[in-house]
This record gives C-alpha cells, structure tokens and sequence, in this order.
C-alpha cells in the first residue's frame, strides 16, 4: 500500500493540454513564482524627512504572527492586559505582507526554518528581525540537535537578540524599545543588508534546507 | 493481571516478563509472534486502547527493540509487548490494520531508525526531517555533535556544562 | 470668469482634510475605550497616524496586476466619492458637497462602489482567503442592506422625499422633531443594520481574523494597505454621518455634527465589544428577523 | 369540360384491361396505371380549375340517363373535384412510390390499387347513399387487398381486423339505408335530405345508425384501434394512402351525408371530433413506432376535421379556409412523413437519425412536422387561427380550450420527434433506401406544401398587412446555405440594417415601438457580428436566425393580431431552432418550444376573446376588448409571461440559453428576450390597474429574488447569465404591474438597458468560452491577464447589472426607488432591492471565478477572445457609456410616449432630473467621480510605481506555497453558507412541479393505450360499445 501519491511532487515539470490540442510545457518553479531578487533600497536622501519615516516605522511595530519554538509562549502575553504592548505601538498581523517585525521565538527547526525565511521573504523593505532566547543565538540547550540551527543570523539578518532560556516578556518589551531605538536612529536597515548578501545568506540556507523546492526568493 | 499474563503465555511464548510497577507490566515476545499477541490481547483481553509504538537502538547486541504499549481502559493496566528485530536490514510486519494511528508511529520509526514497514501508509514521507540524506538520526551510532558541527555553524568558543557537576558547583559549592 | 467651482472644490478638500482627521483619531480613541474595557492601557490616540504613514512608507512593493492596483483605487473612490455627495452641515452651502448630483439613493448604490473594486482588487491577488472573505461578506451584505432599505422607503413615506438635505430640513426645530423620536422603527431598524454595515463583531466574519486571517485585503500591504486605511478612515464617519442626517436630526455645526457622529459611530463599536461573532448562516437569518420585522413595521405603521 | 363520369369509367377500365395483362410484362401494366391516373389527375384538375378560377358551373352526372332515384348521381362539384384531384394526386404519386412492391405482387396488385382509387373517388362524388355503401365497400375490400401487400403475420392479423371493423361498419350502415329507403322512399341524399328524416317517427334512429356508421368508418377515439394497426403494419404507402385518400374521402362523405340530421348532429360529430383529436393526440405522446405515430397523428388530424365540419355553421364563410387549411396540411405533410418513414431502415423513431448530414431531406422532414404542428405560415397555422377566432366569437371557447389542448399534445411528440432525429448524438448506422421514385414524391409533396402556404399567406396578406421581403429572404438563406458562414453572415446584417433604415419611419412616431424595433434590428446586427469567429458553412444557421428576426421586426410593425401572432410564432420557431443546434440541447430546446407555444396558446386564446368582443383583429383594439372582457389582458399577459420567464414558468430558460452556441445566446438572451416584454407593453396597457395586475406585482418580486438567488448558485457561466437574466425580468414585470408613469419609464429604461449589458456579457462570456471550451466558471480562473478586453466589457456589464453609480444601472435603480413609492408598494420594492444586492452576489462570482484567481495550466498560452466578439462588446460598451452620461437621451422620449400615463413624471433641467421625491444628475456624477478615480489612481501608482510585479503563486500562503492552481482557486460553490442561510427560498418547486405534470401525462398515456390490446374482437366490441354509449348518450341518458 505504498501511497505516495498523496503529497505529489508538484513541482516538478509537466506538460498540460490546451483547449486547442496544443500541448504546454510547465515549469511550475519558473512560471508560477516570480524569480527576481530581492532589490536594496536605498532610505530616502532627505534626513529629516527619513527620521521622520523611521519614528513612523519605529512607532508602529505590526508583529507576524508566527511562532517557531517554545518562546512563543511568551508572546502571547505581551497582549493582555498585563504588557499591553499595544501601548508602545506594537500589534500582531496576520499575514506577513502588512508586518514589518517578524519574531523568531525560540529554537528553529530546519523544516520551520524553511517556512520563516519564506514568510520574511514576503515582508516588505523596511522589516525588522528580532530573536528571542539562547536558541537562536548559539542553539542553547539544542546546540548539539541535529535539526535545530544554532545561529540565526546566518540565515536572515537579525536586528536585536533578547538573550533568556527563555526571556520573559519584559525581556520582549525592552527588545522592542531597544528595537525602536535602533530603528529611529536609522540603523534598522537589515533587509537591504538581507538583499546586499542575499548569496551569502541563500548559501547558508540552502546548505541545510536540502529539498531546496522553492524559488531563491520568495516574493 | 498475573491471569493475562499467565493466559497469553499459554497462547504464545512469552520470553520476558518485567512488571514495571502496579499498573505496568512488559512481556517479551519473538518477532514471528508479536502482532498477534498484540490482536489477541486487544481482542480478547480487553487492551482496546493502543498508547504508542517506541523503539529502543541496542547497537551492542545489534537488536531494535520494540514496544507496542496496550493500555486496559477498564482495567487501568499498561501491558507492553517488546519484540527484538534485526539491526541489519530492520524490518517489522505493519500494525497499522490494527489501529490507523500506528501507521504514523511506522512513518516516526521509519524516519528516525530507518525501520521498514511493508505496506504502511505514506511510509517514505517525510514527517519531521524534509529531505534528510544521512543515516536516520536516532540511530545511535549516528554522531549528532559532529553533525551539528559540520552542519549548523557552531558559535566559536561556545561552552557547554554538565547540569548535574554545574548546578551543584553553583548552588552547594560546600558539598 | 467665475471661480465659484473653484472655492467650492476648496471647501470640499477641507471637508475631506476635516472628515479624514476625525476619522483617524475617531478609530484612535475607539481602540483606546476597547482597550479600556479590556483593562488595558490601549493605544495611543493617534496611533491610527502613525500606522497610517507608516504604510506610506513602504520602501517596496508587489503587485499582482492591474486589478490589484485598481482594487484599492475603487474602495478609496467609493469613501471619498460617498463623502462627495453626502450634505456635511445643514445650512451650510459649502459643507453640502456635491449633494445636489444625486439623493440618498446615489449614496446608497456608490457604498457599492468601493466593495466591487475591493472585491475584484483582492480577488486579482489569487489568494483563496480572499476570496473566501469576499463571499462571505456579499453573502452577508444581502441581508444587512434589506432592514436599511425598508427604513429608506419608510423615511421617503414619511418626509416624502428622498433627498437628503430636505429629510434634515425636516428633522430641524428640536430633539422632538428627529427621526428617532418621529419614527422610532425605521431608527431602530436602521441602526441594526448599521450594525452590519460597519462591519464589527458580531458581523466581522467577513476578516475574522483568527480564522481567515484578514480576508478580502490578505494580499494588501504596504501603499496598497494604506489606501484602504484612507478610505476607512473616511468612510467609516460618512456612514455615520448619514445615519445622523437621515435618524438624530443632521447637524447644524462641525460640533455637534462630530459629537453626534462619534455617538452613533460607538454604537456598532460597543455591540462588538460585547457580543461574540456570527457566522454567516447565522447572520443572514438574524437580519431577516428582528431588523427585517421593524423594518415593515416602520413601511406600515408610519 | 371531360364529364366526371370519366373518373370512373377510366378506372374501372384500367383495372379490366389489366386482366389481359401479363405479370411479367409489368411494364405495360405499370405504364397503364400510371397512364391511367395521370388521365384522371388531368380531368379532375381541369375540373378543380374550371370550378375554383373558371365560370364552370357543378354539374350532376346521371350515369343511366335518368334523374335520381331512378339512377344513381354523381355529382361534381367545387368540393368533390378538389376532393377527387387530391386522391387521384396522391393516387398517382403513391404509385410511383409503391410501384416496385405492386410490380413484385403482379398485375393483381394494381387491378386492386386502380380499384381502390376508384372506390375513392366515386364515393367522393355520388349523391347516391347505396352506392356510397358499395364504393365503400370496394374501397375497403381493396385496402385490406392492399394491407396484405406486405406479407408479414403483422400485416395479416391488421388486415384481418381490418376486415372484422369494416363488416361491423357495414352492417350497421346497410341496416340505416335500408331503413332510410323504408322511410323516405329515395337513396337519393339530396332527396333523403329534403325528406326530412329526423322529423319522421323512426327517422332518427336511421340517421343514427347511418352517421354513426361514417363516423366508426373515420376511426373515432377511442373506438380505433384497428385503423391505428393497420397504419402501424401496412406498407408506409399504404398508409400514407389511407390517411391522405381515405382519410378526406371519409371525411367529406360525412361533410355530404351530415346534412341528412337536418343540423342535429353537427354538433356531435364535432363532439366526437374533439375526443378524438385530443385522445389521440395526447395517446401518441407515448409512441415510438413511427408509422403508429404517425396513424396517431392522422386521426388526429381526422378529429380536428371533423369538428371544423361539425361547426360549419360556426365557421360561416370561414369554413372553406379551415377545412381546406387543415386538410392540404395534413395531405402533403403525412403523405411526405408517410412517405419518408419508407425510406428509413427501421420502425423506430430513433431510427430518423439516419437523415442526419442529409440537408434537404431533413428540411422536408422539419417542413412536414412543423406544418402538422401548425407553425405559420403553414396552412394549418392559418386555419387554426380562424378556427379559434371563429369559435371566440360564438362563445365557443370550451371548444377553443380543448382544441389547443389536443395541438399541445401535438406539438410535445411532433417536436421531440424532431429534436431526437437533430439533436441525438448517436447517428443510426443505417443507410435510408434513396431510390428515386421514392425520393421524388416526397420532394412533391413538400414543393406542394410550400405553394399551399404561398397560397394562404397570399390570401392572408391584406390581413397581415406584412412585408413579404423578409420572407422571401429567408427562403433565399435556405436556398443559399451553401455558401460559406461569412457571407451569409454579411449578408444578413447588411439585410437587417437595409430594412432597419427603410422601415424605420414605419415607427418613428411610436418611441415605444421605435425602442424596440432598434434593439431588434440594431442590436441584433451588432450581435451577430460575433458569427464571423466561425468557420466553415453553418449550415441551418442564418435561415433560422433570419426567421427569428423575421419574426421579432414583425412583432413591432404588426398592426393586426394575426400579424402578431404569426411573427410570434416564427420567432418562436426559428429560436427554437436555433437552440436546438446546440450540442446537448435536446431537452432544453424541446422544454423551449413547449413552453413558448403554450404561452403562444394562451395569446391566441386572448386574440380569440378579442376578436370575439371586438370582432375585428386590429392589435389597436385589443383595448376595447380588455375593457369589456378583462379576460383578453389577462390572458395575453400569463401567455407573454411564458417568454419572459416568470418564476413557474421558467424552468426552459436556463437551459435553453446554456445550451445555444456562444454566438446565438447573445441575441437570444439580451434581444430576443425583448419580445416578451414588448408583449407584456401591449397587453400591460390594456388592463392596467386592474387587480391581477397587484398579483402579477408580486410575481415579479417572486421571479427577481428567486432568478437572482438562483443565479448566484450557477457554476455554468451562462447558466448564470441566464437565470441573472430571469432576475432582471423580474425587475421589468414588477415595473409594468405598476401603473405609473414612473414605473414604466424605469421598466423601459431597463429594456435598453437590459439590452446593453446583457449581450455585453453573454458575448464576452461567449468570446472566453469560445477560446477556454467550457462553461464551467470553476475550470478557468486567472483569464484577466491574458483576456483583457473581456475583463473589462464584463466588469462593465456587471457595474451596470448591479445599479452601481456612475453607470446606467443606477438610472434604473433611481427610477425604480421613486416609482416604488409613488406606488406606494413598499414592502414589494424592498424585496426587489433586496435582489438587487443578491445580485452582486452573481456578479462577483462570474468575474471573479472567470477572470481572477489562480490561472491554470491549460490555458498558459490562451489567446484573447475572437475579435469578432469583441468588437460587438465594444459597441454597446460605448452606447452604454452615451447611455450612462446622458440617460435623457432615452428617458425624455420614453416620458413623452407614456406621457397619457397616471402619476407624476420627471422634471428636467439639462441634465438634472428631478422627481417630487429626489433627484439625479447623471452628468456631474459621472465627472465627479471620474476626475476622483483619476486622481486617488495617480496618487496610489505615485506611491507604488516600483511595485515588483510577481506571478500568481507569489502569496502569503501561512509559510507555505500553493499546491497546484486547481486546488487553490476558490470557485466552486462559494456561496455554500449563503445556501445555508436561504437556499430554502429556491427549493426547486417549479421543476417537481413540471416533472410531475409531465410523468402524470406520460404514465396516463402509458396506461390509456393499453386499450388498443391488438386484439380484433376487442377492437369490435369497443365498437360495439362505442355505438352503444353513442345512442344512450344521444338519447339523453341511460
């Protein structure tokens, strides 16, 4: 009973009928995804007017929701009553094309590892990475797994570390004041360095993600 | 539970029997004799509930072993069924006819001990590791240090402690 | 040469500057109140600003197409278009906008106008969410519009006219003389529809969003985002100052257009923070009885 | 002048000299026969010439020289020789067609066949009752000589029982002659009919014996069932002889014999006649042999004779026009059915489809059914016509009911014939026997057929008031069909826009009929432009798509009922053909042409009633008639509700338009729709405010919300169309049943406008169905990018379906809104906008299941629609945007034309409309909103030009891709919780409703031919019965 057929390779290439008896050739990786790379752009020449975009941005962090490991827990609470994160312009978005903040939570498997990239691939320039607890900056006590990474910043670039086993949400406020401050001072500019680097980094990705079945940026 | 014991040593060869506590007992039966042992006590002796599948990796003796854990729920009773397989070549008849939810259990073991199981359902996809390409990682003789280091850029000078030796230099420095 | 188009135009684009500031802070001091009957601080007031030019600030975007572009194009027009032609202030020539193209009627059909566009922008974006979200909503749309069209036709028997600007006329001269107290049914059916209308729980399955993410704008972000933001933060008081014209008398002054306004604005608001959420078989059915039953009351016993 | 007497002598003597004849030289036999029939084809003819166009006088043949009662009279009349010229016609043309069978069967064979035309003939012409019993008697004895010509057990036991029917017939009328000649002394029928028989003690009871025995012998219902096997048995030429020779024989000996009751009887016999003609009708529904069929069918056709000849009183000078409509119809239609059901292999009716990829025998074979159906202009349409009409007038409307119920139940087996031998896949293996001497007189007798209604349309032609042009160029689009499709096409367009420019003063003045008259020909021209996608011949297009407009331009330009009638039923009939071209179109087309000529019925019915009140058939008096009769107005509008497809009475629509090509449902659905509502114009206007006019109010709620709510269901595209279609009728009836002048300006503003979107979007649906090749909206998906242009005509058309400002639709919304409370129908008009909003509902779901969404593999390389269809699109788009911006364009002249109207109507001040309720200034709402869409799009492309374009799998998919674009384009049922909600509103009543209606008429059927058992004593004793009750009944009682 050997049943494959229920998740099918469905990238690879294929050949459909037209309407007309013309047969089509289908690479689904090049003609369903858009292959570009991801472009640097540049922050606006006039200072004042970018300070002014980065208070903005600074003020108004919307949050993916996306929980990788176990500091997830942690955020959670960030939104009752007790944080209230609401109050320093921090909310949650459900989908990563209105977020500017995605949060790695915890430790990172390869096969979530995967899905992360993805979902911060498909957030837009200006967006801010914040890793949360020892895991996802030397693997903490999954350094020696053999499939959570150790180090985060080797697959994406992160903005600020909140260091904890795991942090409590205090922790997570002050990394997103800290987060704020970075951004206002005009140093939150990690997606350009994603897209200066983006060979640096793919290579990093693609060497553990080895069934690679997605185009080199997700848009 | 001392009469289910004694009922299905009648039945079958029980080699083994470890009673682990009140409520949980082990029996050791030879491969040939392990799904059927296991239909009989859930037909018979009442374990309808199945707990899970575990295997164990005795790479000295070149063995897996195998734990079918059956669960009486009138009886409040754990009965275990361990069946030792061949390290080489490991292969075991599919149970998943018997409970649906065992077929998940095979796709587990498949995976991670690279345990065959004929005939189970999506055996071969992946259900944790996508697209592994070293020998199944819970296998003992499988070096995850070495791995890791090789694979997950290890952060340099990174220390690690033993939480027993730690813990107690940290809190009872005395002692 | 006559530049009277031209000041008009000047009054107008200040009615929208003041409409689209109310709006934002409008929504700024509603999640506050939300968040205090949560027991929370909540936002600050002008939070919807900075969400607002933070959206504008997007360094990239994508786009799926020309519908996708057009989308957010056609809801932002249908906002601004429905505050074109709805009268602001009673008495006042130029805070009337445009009211003198069309009635009420024009106004009820161009709401339409921006839930098309939306609706096709999204439906560009492929995403089944989206999709999912916009069936839902027209499905629920029908309903919630029929007890609002009962209370018009009710209103057109009573004052004998469907423009808008007359009904406030009518309405002049005391809290006795408002619709409220006139023709209580077709304000009652009416403000349950609005209910509706607005979108808020218990109706807010449409972008539910635990379940479906955010519906219809799932693929909507950056600039995109935040023209949609515009129009909400246009369309949402407009809503409400129709319902202030046609139920609570209009408004003679900006003051008492903006207290009245946010009045009825809370009302949808404080629903929704108490009640929990519909699905669509349940508010389909939920509108054609209660709303839609004081909806031919108001047609019979006017 | 040849005296008649020749008819017989020259027949017997054939029929002796072929004594002498030898078998095998059946070349001189054969010639002698033919010879001979040729001869007495002559003297008749010449007689029916020197009687109808010469000054000839009827004469009285006295065969022993003396004067009756002393010899036996014949008689020739104007009657007798048309009579005997149609025997001796078919005579001669179904020796021709019989003639290798008679030659096989010897000289014997064609003694009997010379005798039995003999009999025929004589029995037509004598005045003398005995000797009509003996010529009779020869004529029976040599049909059933001619049954046994094919020499099969079956055709044995029918000549058999054929035999045993006869005697019985025989029997009883020998015993009434002889009680005849007991009481008055004379055989003579002129002398028996001067004696006064019913007034003489006995004398009724001989008149019952001698009728009954005339009637038996025309094989009433249900006493027939011996004729119906020997028409199902004998030789097709057989039976084509004995319902076109016998059959009018039979039927004018009782013509001639009636008399003798003294008018007593005319009534029963039209009695009988009736029960016949429905019975056997309705019995011929379960038929599937066709030559039993077609024995239905002719005793059917026998009833409605005799009742046109049980009322002739009735009739009055009208008499002639019926019999002879009736008559000619069946002769040449039967005989060529008849005749044709011999050339195909196989008794079944499936077996027709053997004509398939035949042209011309299956336009003969379409030209016999639809003749017998009674479609114009056949003769029989037209003596239907006066029929009804003269029955209406003397109250006869029982007669009238029960009649158009016997032609339904013609019509349902007529038309099913026709749409399984057209629309079957399969095709018959078999090959048809196509010998010439077979072919030939088939081919006669269609070219027959088409002079007898040259003949009756000529006739009629002072009544239609018609313009024979458009007729004659769809006989020359038949004719031409062979040409290529683009030139039939350019063709007709030119044609249609000649007669648009020729005829349009014919209208000018009537703005009401002007709108209509441009959507019919303008519109139609437009939209027949998308037919130059196609390649090749089309053959059997263009002539029916010149019918249908044929008929539509004579909807608007008839002056008369019968005018309207007759366009009606042409553009019935050419739709119907139209549909039925379709490729699964069987049902749906045969559901059509039911439904359209039920509703048909019930228009002649109202003409009927009319011209009963007004006695005249001017459409321009219907208003009078309404006024003394509202039954008139009421009757005309359920028939008109028919086409427009009022909930109950719309279960052909869907269907019918899913199922039309791509290019035809445009004009179908966005023009011909029209017809109705022109119709419900004409007959709205004549009972307006009467009470049934709130029920029909509530109608058009019912068909808005329930076409709408429907609509929204439809995974077929154009299914979806078509019930959005039913929807927006519900709008026009709903505003007509008001009588206002608001209302009926917005019900006209919505025609226009109807119009205009909706052959907007069935052509651009058609342009993406032509190129995907499915209707399936849930198969495409993601067409935008490479369909543009059809994108944007179908996002035009649905903002102007859904009423949504600036585009026309609002107009209608805003006119209805004011119309609904001027009314004062408030709850109806809330419910009607609420399917107005149910309507976005469908809207969304067509563009977006089509156009948006994930795009899917097959159609990677798929083109842009055919030009041709965009085009068109692109034409009404721009006339819809003339429309939008300047809606007084039509509105002012609409209000001027309903000016006589009561209630207010619009005030105007340039392009500002104002109403004592609201206002509208279509002008500046579309600058105002056009300038703004500009504007905020700058604004957004300023803020996002450097947008990264991406494909369709680029989305946020919960940190995952897509699978495959099937398995993520939400098409596909996606109003289920809407269903859940108010599905119930749209159980499918209606459909249970007609199941049930037609599985009731089907298993009665079933069951009643069960009387028919095959058994010749039984058929006797039904006889026997049927004389019995017959008595009791004329006797008053039992």
């Amino acid at each position: 009973m050997e049943n494959k057929d229920f998740i099918k390779p469905y990238y690879e290439s294929k050949i459909v009928e037209s309407p007309d008896g013309e047969e089509i050739k289908v690479n689904p990786l090049e003609d369903y995804f858009c292959g570009e790379a991801p472009k640097s752009h540049a922050p606006n020449s006039n200072k004042l007017w970018e300070s002014f975009l980065n208070w903005a941005r600074a003020e108004s962090l919307w949050v993916l929701g996306f929980g990788t490991g176990c500091g997830s827990m942690e955020i959670l609470p960030l939104m009752t009553p007790r944080f209230d994160a609401y109050r320093f312009g921090v909310q949650m978005r459900p989908t990563p094309r209105q977020s500017n903040v995605i949060i790695i939570s915890g430790y990172l498997s390869v096969k979530t590892l995967k899905r992360a990239i993805r979902s911060y691939e498909q957030m837009q320039n200006p967006k801010y990475v914040m890793a949360l607890g020892s895991c996802t900056i030397n693997g903490g006590m999954y350094y020696d797994s053999y499939n959570t990474i150790n180090r985060l910043d080797h697959y994406m670039p992160v903005d600020v570390y909140i260091t904890g086993c795991m942090p409590r949400p205090e922790a997570l406020l002050a990394g997103f004041e800290e987060m704020k401050r970075l951004i206002k001072a005009g140093k939150g500019e990690k997606a350009n360095e994603y897209a200066e680097n983006f060979e640096w980094y793919k290579a990093n990705q693609k060497k553990i993600i080895k069934d690679w079945n997605m185009p080199d940026y997700n848009w | 539970m001392q009469e289910i014991i004694e009922r299905i040593s009648k039945v079958f060869s029980v080699e083994e029997v470890v009673q682990q506590n009140n409520h949980q007992w082990f029996i050791t039966v030879p491969k040939k004799q392990a799904l059927e042992s296991v239909t009989y006590l859930r037909d018979r002796e009442g374990f309808v509930h199945f707990v899970l599948l575990s295997c164990a990796d005795w790479i000295e003796s070149g063995k897996f072993q195998l734990t079918y854990l059956l669960n009486h729920p009138v009886k409040k009773i754990d009965l275990g069924i361990r069946v030792f397989i061949d390290r080489e070549n490991a292969e075991m008849e599919s149970a998943h006819y018997l409970w649906e939810q065992i077929a998940t259990y095979q796709r587990e073991l498949y995976e991670m001990f690279g345990i065959n199981f004929p005939n189970s359902p999506r055996l071969t996809d992946p259900l944790l590791l996508e697209g592994w390409d070293n020998i199944p990682p819970m296998r003992r003789d499988f070096d995850t240090l070495k791995y890791v280091e090789k694979t997950y850029f290890p952060t340099p000078g990174r220390k690690s402690n033993d939480p027993g030796t730690y813990m107690k230099e940290k809190l009872y420095p005395n002692e | 040469m006559s530049f009277d188009w031209l000041i008009k135009i000047g009054y107008v684009l200040l009615g929208l500057f003041i409409v689209l500031n109310y709006g934002l802070l409008q929504y700024g001091v509603i999640r506050r109140i939300s968040a205090r009957i949560g027991k929370r601080i909540g936002v600050k007031v002008y939070q919807p600003y900075i969400d607002l030019i933070k959206n504008y600030s997007f360094r990239s975007q994508i786009t799926h197409g020309v519908m996708f572009y057009l989308g957010p194009v056609f809801r932002l027009s249908g906002g601004v278009g429905v505050f074109l032609f709805m009268p602001l202030i009673f008495g006042s020539e130029h805070f009337s906008n445009y009211s003198f193209s069309g009635d009420l009627i024009l106004i009820l059909y161009f709401l339409f106008f921006g839930m098309l566009g939306m609706a096709l922008g999204a439906g560009e974006g492929g995403h089944p969410y989206s999709f999912i979200g916009i069936s839902r909503g027209l499905s629920q749309f029908t309903t919630i519009e029929l007890p609002f069209t009962l209370a018009v036709i009710s209103l057109a028997i009573q004052y004998h006219t469907f423009s808008i600007t007359d009904i406030v006329a009518a309405q002049q001269g005391g809290i006795m003389h408002w619709t409220l107290m006139t023709n209580p049914l077709a304000t009652a059916a009416a403000m349950l529809s609005f209910l509706g209308m607005m979108g808020n729980s218990p109706f807010n399955v449409v972008i539910a969003p635990q379940e479906n993410p955010i519906g219809p704008p799932t693929e909507y972000h950056s600039t995109f985002l935040a023209v949609l933001q515009t129009n909400r933060a246009i369309l949402g008081p407009v809503e409400a100052i129709l319902m202030v014209n046609l139920f609570f008398g209009g408004a003679t002054n900006w003051v008492s257009l903006i207290i009245k306004s946010f009045l009825v604005f809370f009302w949808p608001v404080f629903v929704g923070i108490v009640f929990p959420r519909f699905r669509v078989d349940q508010s389909i059915p939920w509108f054609l009885k209660l709303p839609f039953v004081l909806g031919i009351l108001a047609i019979f016993l006017i | 002048m040849v005296t008649p007497i020749h008819l017989v002598s020259v027949a017997l003597g054939t029929a002796f000299l072929l004594g002498f004849t030898k078998d095998r030289n059946w070349k001189i036999s054969g010639g002698l026969v033919l010879l001979a029939l040729l001869l007495m084809n002559l003297i008749s003819g010449s007689w029916t010439y020197a009687l109808f166009f010469g000054d000839q006088v009827p004469v009285q043949v006295f065969t022993a020289g003396f004067k009756p009662p002393f010899s036996i009279n014949l008689q020739m009349g104007r009657f007798e020789a048309a009579i005997t010229l149609m025997i001796n016609f078919a005579g001669l043309l179904g020796a021709i067609y019989l003639f290798d069978r008679l030659k096989k069967a010897g000289r014997y064979a064609f003694m009997v066949y010379m005798v039995f035309i003999l009999g025929l003939n004589v029995a037509v012409m004598t005045r003398d009752l005995f000797n009509l019993f003996v010529f009779m008697e020869i004529t029976t004895i040599a049909t059933a000589g001619l049954i046994f010509l094919v020499q099969t057990g079956k055709a044995a036991a029918a000549g058999l029982k054929y035999m045993i029917a006869t005697s019985i017939i025989s029997g009883v009328l020998l015993i009434g002659i002889i009680f005849a000649y007991s009481l008055v002394s004379t055989l003579n029928l002129d002398g028996i009919i001067d004696g006064g028989l019913p007034l003489i003690k006995g004398g009724a009871m001989v008149v019952f014996l001698i009728l009954i025995a005339l009637l038996l012998e025309s094989k009433p219902f249900p006493a027939n069932g011996w004729g119906l096997d020997v028409y199902e048995s004998a030789h097709p030429g057989i039976g084509a002889m004995l319902s076109v020779a016998t059959g009018p024989m039979i039927a004018y000996v009782i013509f001639k014999v009636l008399p003798i009751s003294g008018g007593a009887w005319n009534h029963l016999i039209a009695i009988t006649g009736i029960i016949t003609f429905v019975g056997s009708n309705f019995l011929a529904i379960k038929q599937h042999n066709t030559q039993r069929l077609l024995g239905y069918s002719s005793v059917a056709q026998a009833g409605i004779l005799l009742i046109a000849i049980g009322l002739q009183k009735e009739l009055g000078h009208t008499f002639i026009y019926v019999a002879a409509g009736l008559l000619m119809t069946n002769y040449f239609a039967k005989a060529g059915l008849f005749w044709l059901s011999g050339l195909i292999k196989g008794e079944s009716l499936q077996d027709w489809t053997q004509l398939k990829g035949r042209p011309v025998l299956l336009f003969l074979f379409g030209l016999f059914v639809f003749s017998l159906a009674g479609f114009p202009p056949s003769p029989a349409f037209f003596a239907k016509w006066e029929l009804i009409m003269q029955l209406a007038s003397h109250g006869g409307y029982v007669w009238m009911v029960f009649i158009l119920i016997g032609s339904f139940f013609e019509l349902i087996y007529l038309t099913r014939w026709f749409g399984q031998v057209i629309g079957s896949k399969e095709k018959s293996s078999a090959q048809p026997d196509l010998a010439t001497h077979r072919l030939v007189p088939v081919g006669i007798m269609g070219v027959g057929l088409l002079g007898t209604m040259v003949f009756f349309l000529h006739h009629y032609a002072p009544d239609l008031a018609i313009d024979f042009i458009p007729i004659i160029f769809i006989a020359a689009l038949f004719i031409l069909d062979f040409l290529p499709a683009f030139l039939k096409n350019t063709v007709t367009i030119l044609a249609m826009g000649w007669y648009l420019l020729q005829h349009i003063s014919d209208v000018q003045n009537d703005t009401v009929r002007l709108i209509f008259f441009l959507i019919f020909l303008a519109g139609g021209a437009i939209s027949l432009l998308a037919g130059f996608s196609y390649k090749g011949k089309r053959i059997g297009y263009y002539p029916f798509v010149a019918m249908t407009f044929v008929g539509l331009t004579g909807l608007v330009t008839a002056t008369t009922t019968l005018g309207f009638f007759l366009s009606w039923e042409l553009m019935a009939l050419g739709s119907y053909l139209l549909i039925s071209r379709g490729k699964n179109a069987q049902k749906t087309s045969w559901i059509y042409i039911l439904f359209s000529v039920g509703g048909a019925y019930l228009l002649l019915m109202g003409f009927g009633v009319s011209f009963a009140v007004t006695g005249d058939g001017l459409l321009s008096s219907l208003g009078i008639a309404a006024r003394a009769l509202p039954a008139v107005g009421i009757l005309l509008t359920i028939g008109f509700l028919s086409k427009i497809a009022a909930m109950g009475l719309h279960i052909w629509l869907p269907g019918a338009y899913a199922e039309a090509e791509d290019d035809a449902t445009p004009f179908i659905a966005g023009i011909m729709m029209n017809a109705g509502i022109f119709g419900l114009i004409l007959s709205l206007s004549i009972i307006a405010g009467h009470p049934f006019t709130w029920w029909l109010g509530w109608l058009g709620v019912i068909t808005a919300v329930g076409g709408n709510i429907l609509a929204a269901f439809q995974e077929d595209a154009k299914k979806l169309i078509a019930y959005s279609s039913i929807g927006i009728m519900g709008y026009i009836l709903f505003a007509l049943s008001m009588n206002i002048q608001m209302a009926w300006m917005a019900a006209l503003y919505y025609v226009v406008l109807h119009f205009l979107y909706k052959t907007i979007l069935f052509l651009a649906v058609g342009g993406v169905i032509f190129r995907t090749k499915t209707r399936e909206m849930y198969q495409m998906g993601g067409l935008i990018k490479k369909m543009p242009l059809s994108f944007i005509s179908v996002l035009i058309g649905i903002i102007a379906l859904a009423g949504i400002p600036p585009l026309a639709g609002f107009g209608g919304k805003w006119l209805f809104y004011n119309a609904v409370v001027m009314n004062g129908w408030y709850l109806q008009g809330a419910l009607v906008f609420f399917s107005g909003v149910v309507a976005f509902l469908y809207c969304f779901k067509l563009i977006s299941a089509i156009f948006l969404g994930q795009a899917k593999d097959r159609y990677r390389h798929i083109k842009e629609a055919p030009v041709w269809y965009i085009l068109p699109q692109y034409l009404l788009i721009i006339g819809l945007l003339i429309f939008s911006v300047l809606p007084e364009l039509v509105l002012q002249p609409v209000a001027h034309a309903l000016r006589s109207m009561p209630g207010e109507g619009i005030q105007w001040d340039g392009h500002f409309a104002q109403t004592s309720f609201g206002y509208w200034n279509a002008f500046i709402v579309m600058t105002v909103i056009a300038i703004m869409f500009v504007i905020l799009l700058a604004w957004l492309i300023l803020n996002s030009r450097k947008a990264q374009k991406v494909k369709q799998f680029d989305m946020v998919f919960a940190g995952e891709t897509p699978f495959t674009p099937e398995t993520s384009h939400v098409a596909y049922n996606i109003y289920a919780p809407f269903n859940k909600a108010l599905g119930f509103l749209v159980v499918p009543v209606t459909t249970w409703f007609w199941h049930a209606t037609a599985s009731v008429t089907d298993a009665s059927a079933n069951h009643l031919r069960k009387w028919y058992n095959g058994n010749g004593q039984t058929y006797a004793l039904q006889m026997v019965i049927y004389i019995v009750m017959f008595y009791l009944i004329i006797r008053g009682g039992f």
